[in-house]
């Protein structure tokens, strides 16, 4: 007896809209089926309107959670376009917080993977623990989530030697924290119970799937943008590129700990040999016709951005690829024969960020807000309208 | 006169208003323990320490507006709030709590109460199955098969762990059952796998973490109560809440040693004891994550039934021993 | 390897199907091909050189013509983007999720935006746009332009 | 298999004080540079429009009052506003014009109420460095 289940536009397990429509056989899913759209913000289209300033707090608010990555990603790019090199200081700053983004990501993916298996005591804990990075990064930055670090050229804030030594402590204590966490939460038996052997995602597939990230990683894929393509600090760090052959979610969740410890080795390594000099280049205003591709190995995987311009200060195309939405065909292999228990495991395990994925069509009047009420008492009338046509049926089958 | 007693005794109590406070106040109790557990603050600023926090949201949920789905059973829809209620309401006044009469404990009392209280509280279940099931939402219909595909994981453990302890005493009278372990309080301690099988079972039975399968609310949203909203849920809330007061008492009631003495000592016994059960399910909810249907069924049988078994036996080589 | 080596792999593997092929930064590669051999190409470049990684396909408003910019990778020979170019009047492109099945949602999201039709994708219904959409809108090209709305503020004195 | 990891963490937070705080009675402290919402210094802005120019958020607009008199008009939009204080890195004055505060509970139920403006005569680029103004101008916003 197979019928569809709903998850999403809205649903608790989904923290942004998007929709799957699954077809479950009693409590097994056959097959699944994947819907964007809910959440497009036209950003592609609206970097065109943009001069190449504007465009990093733009890209910068494609995601919420890793508002970095997009922003550095456009900002190498854009320097590769002006022919200008961020000077060493810049550099290292820019990547340390990238890699304290990661950590602060990983540990939100930890605290949600918790929350989505029903741990809520592991939730609170790695959020607890969360707070610490997070406010190192206000420190740093001087916002919580939306750093604002990069500037073309460099970045925008120095570092003291105060808060080189805080930043240093306060990686002491996470470091120790995530260890501790990893022990135990490893050896848990339900939360292990709920992980272990579920989205299986061969490693055949997750190539040919194209997956990224740590996705891909647990497959037994070694693909890390970091290694693959050195750009920037990341030839002169020693970092180790952390893979698992389970294949499940349980491998997922182990190689996002492994990389979390990597990035407290990466952020010390950049703390302690921070060179003296300046923190930002300067940059002109203009970029000569050309066209670049960046890469950057954001915290969920591969961000792709590819930038082109035409000599006047606005881009003449930027294209974003998010890590997400690589992983979605990935997904949806991993979710058949699942679970309905499993989806939001298996779903989440991606690290979703779906406002990532979904960037470029631009809503039409989403900004004005009358439309927004007149679209809102024209679906009340539309629904009104149909729940009055349609007869009321109970066309329920015995699941069982 | 004798009626207008009764009625007091109903209404009031050992009735729906002693048991109302007593429920909200074990919500609260529940709600804080687990907050501390994970370092937060729980409930704060209704009432000192939020204490009035459970009987806010009851009023509230009273007041919000109340949807029944077009395609539900509206009857049914409507009923079975009610019933359960009324059904967890009766239960409790199984508890041995009050005694007009001086030889029962409880308000009701007559040999083999237990199984009717055990009985009381299996039907809750039911009527969460029949909630979800006549709601005629997809969410609602997952939870209300898993509520059953749980049922019977958990409530034969439960029996034959409840059963070792009256085996025991040689009474099927909850207060009988608790005057025998007040006597002998040292033949509590052969009782301890009960114990624990009885709690797992009875934390399974409140669909409360890891057992929360029938309302996950991360895979199936609200589970069998998605469609409820309103005054019916909290009515399902409130039966919870009272479901959650008379397990806690039966555990406390047969494994615990019961309650004793006059009304008040009754009554601050019963409070203790319940209170240590609610800790200790707390702490069980803040120790695990949530496990699949199918895995709840197998550590049901592999685990759970066994040890009920096992529990049996002792219980029967003990009272060889004893005779 | 060196840049120099990628290169000669390439032109190696390719061969006559390259029809202009740059490298203007570290480790990336520019090939032009003919659109009607972009199977064949991807095809070659996966048996031959290992890119079965396809980071994105980019759509370019590019002025006279549409351009479509396939992103390869592969740890060793850095990152190809494949470029064709498709005239305004016919926006046909042959669908490479047969040979990379990890392209489907970039081709579905390609048809979205520019309006290419993908032929032989496997599953062409709309990703992105909404269901009630209106046909022969197509938001990244040029010549769409969208008038923002005066912001009106809900509520308020003023 | 162990059983029950997690217990010791569990007792030992039921013992330690929340990690949580009871936010709108008790506040955490902002650290220094905290980016809150931007206001202006007018007696050293030279309305070159660099701020408006690089506003992602468009929410900076500089009208000009009078051809004659050289009185500008600045409103920041902070309703609008993303709080990124690229302002603060565009102006190009020192002392900077634009500034950043620490106000950041500007919730309120109009947004035509979080609209600050200021009407000021442009200042002229001295020869000599001015004296830093006399106390930041007061916050625009509530």
């Amino acid at each position: 007896m197979n019928f569809n289940i709903p998850i999403g536009p809205q649903h608790p397990a989904l923290k942004e809209p998007i929709s799957l429509r699954m077809t479950v056989e009693g409590e097994v899913i056959r097959d699944a089926d994947l819907r964007l759209g809910y959440n497009h913000r036209g950003v592609e289209k609206l970097a065109e309107e943009r001069n190449w300033t504007q465009n990093i707090y733009l890209t910068e608010r494609i995601c919420g959670i890793c508002s970095h990555s997009h922003s550095t990603c456009y900002v190498q790019g854009v320097e590769k376009l002006m022919e200008i090199e961020p000077p060493k200081r810049g550099a290292y700053i820019r990547y340390l917080v990238s890699e304290l983004e990661r950590v602060h990501s990983h540990l939100l993916w930890l605290g949600v993977a918790g929350h989505e298996a029903g741990f809520d005591s592991f939730f609170m804990y790695t959020w607890r623990d969360r707070e610490v990075v997070m406010d190192l990064l206000e420190m740093i930055s001087g916002n919580r989530v939306h750093y604002a670090m990069n500037a073309v050229g460099g970045v925008r804030r120095d570092l003291d030697e105060l808060q080189i030594k805080k930043i240093l402590d306060g990686v002491k204590v996470l470091r120790e924290r995530s260890e501790y966490y990893f022990k135990i939460g490893a050896n848990e038996p339900t939360f292990v119970g709920r992980l272990a052997g579920v989205g299986y995602l061969s490693k055949e597939k997750a190539v040919s799937l194209c997956a990224v990230g740590p996705t891909a990683r647990a497959s037994g894929v070694t693909a890390d943008v970091r290694r693959d393509d050195p750009h920037a600090v990341y030839d002169e760090v020693p970092f180790d590129v952390c893979t698992a052959d389970t294949c499940d979610v349980l491998g997922r969740t182990v190689v996002r700990v492994k990389e979390l410890l990597e990035s407290y080795k990466i952020c010390e390594f950049l703390l302690r040999n921070l060179p003296a000099g300046d923190i930002a280049a300067k940059a002109p205003k203009k970029a000569k016709p050309n066209e670049v591709v960046s890469r950057y190995e954001a915290p969920r995987g591969e961000n792709i951005h590819y930038i082109k311009s035409n000599g006047t200060e606005r881009p003449e195309r930027l294209k974003v690829r998010a890590p997400t939405l690589a992983n979605y065909p990935a997904t949806i292999e991993m979710l058949k024969n699942g679970f309905i228990a499993d989806i939001p495991l298996i779903f989440a395990a991606i690290d979703p960020c779906i406002c990532c994925a979904e960037r470029t069509v631009e809503l039409v009047n989403a900004r004005s807000g009358e439309e927004t009420i007149v679209r809102f008492s024209d679906l009340r009338k539309l629904a009104g309208e149909r729940f009055a046509k349609s007869p009321v049926k109970r066309n329920v089958a015995w699941p069982l | 006169m004798a009626a207008l007693k009764t009625i007091l005794y109903l209404v009031v109590y050992p009735g729906l208003l002693f048991l109302f406070v007593y429920s909200t106040f074990c919500e609260w109790f529940d709600r804080k323990v687990y907050a501390r557990l994970q370092n937060r603050m729980g409930p704060t600023h209704t009432g000192r320490w939020g204490i009035l926090q459970p009987v806010a949201d009851f009023f509230k949920l009273m007041a919000k507006e109340d949807v029944v789905p077009d395609a539900a059973d509206k009857t049914l829809f409507t009923l079975l709030p009610i019933f359960g209620l009324a059904i967890v309401a009766t239960a409790g006044l199984l508890m041995p709590l009050w005694s007009p009469s001086p030889s029962g404990a409880s308000l009701i009392s007559f040999p083999g109460d237990i199984i009717v209280l055990l009985y009381l509280l299996s039907l809750p279940t039911l009527i969460f199955f029949l909630a979800g099931w006549s709601s005629t939402n997809f969410f609602s219909m997952i939870g209300g098969t898993r509520v059953l595909t749980m049922l019977f994981g958990y409530e034969v453990p439960l029996f034959m762990a409840v059963l070792s302890p009256a085996i025991l005493a040689n009474s099927w009278q909850i207060a009988e059952i608790g005057a025998f372990y007040r006597a002998k309080p040292l033949l509590l301690l052969p009782n301890i796998i009960g114990f624990v099988v009885a709690l797992i079972a009875v934390q399974a039975k409140l669909e409360r973490t890891p057992f929360d399968i029938p309302h996950a609310e991360t895979e199936i949203v609200g589970g069998t109560f998605t469609e409820y909203s309103g005054k019916k849920l909290a009515f399902f809330r409130l039966m919870t809440d009272i479901e959650l007061v008379v397990s806690s008492g039966l555990v406390a009631a047969v494994f615990l040693g019961g309650f004793g003495g006059t009304l008040v000592v009754r009554l601050v016994e019963f409070v203790v004891k319940t209170l240590i059960v609610i800790f200790l399910l707390s702490l069980i909810r803040a120790l695990t994550s949530r496990i699949r249907v199918d895995q709840v069924v197998s550590f049901a049988w592999k685990v759970m039934a066994p040890l009920a078994v096992l529990q049996l036996l002792i219980v029967i080589l003990i009272k060889g021993m004893l005779k | 390897m060196t840049d120099q080596e990628r290169l000669d792999n390439l032109k190696a593997a390719l061969g006559a199907d390259i029809l202009e092929i740059t490298n203007p930064a570290r480790r990336r590669f520019f090939v032009t091909v003919d659109r009607a051999r972009i199977p064949a190409v991807l095809t070659t470049l996966r048996d031959k050189l290992g890119f079965t990684y396809v980071a994105t396909i980019s759509g370019v408003d590019a002025g006279a013509a549409y351009e479509i910019l396939y992103h390869l990778a592969e740890p060793a020979q850095g990152n190809v983007n494949v470029r064709i170019k498709i005239p305004k009047d016919d926006p046909h492109v042959p669908s490479v999720t047969p040979v990379l099945p990890g392209a489907i949602y970039y081709e579905r999201e390609l048809q979205d935006m520019f309006g290419f039709v993908v032929d032989g994708l496997p599953d062409p219904r709309p990703l992105i746009t909404p269901d009630d959409w209106p046909a022969g809108n197509f938001p990244l090209r040029k010549d769409w332009k969208f008038d923002r709305p005066a912001e009106i503020i809900p509520g308020g004195k003023k | 298999m162990k059983v029950a990891v997690f217990l010791p963490e569990l007792i030992r937070s039921l013992f330690k004080k929340p990690a949580t705080v009871d936010y709108p009675f008790v506040k955490l402290q902002v650290p220094e540079g905290f980016r809150g919402t931007p206001f202006l210094h007018p007696e050293t802005c030279i309305a070159c429009r660099a701020c408006e120019r690089d506003c992602p958020a468009e929410a900076i607009v500089i009208t000009q009052e009078s051809d004659v008199e050289k009185k500008f008009k600045m409103v920041i939009h902070n309703d609008r506003c993303i709080h990124c204080a690229q302002c603060v890195d565009s102006c190009p004055t020192t002392p900077k014009a634009m500034e950043m505060d620490h106000l950041y509970e500007i919730a309120c139920f109009d947004r035509h109420t979080l609209k600050a403006d200021w009407v000021f005569t442009r200042a002229t680029p001295k020869k000599e460095p001015k004296p830093a103004p006399v106390a930041a101008a007061a916050p625009p916003a509530k």
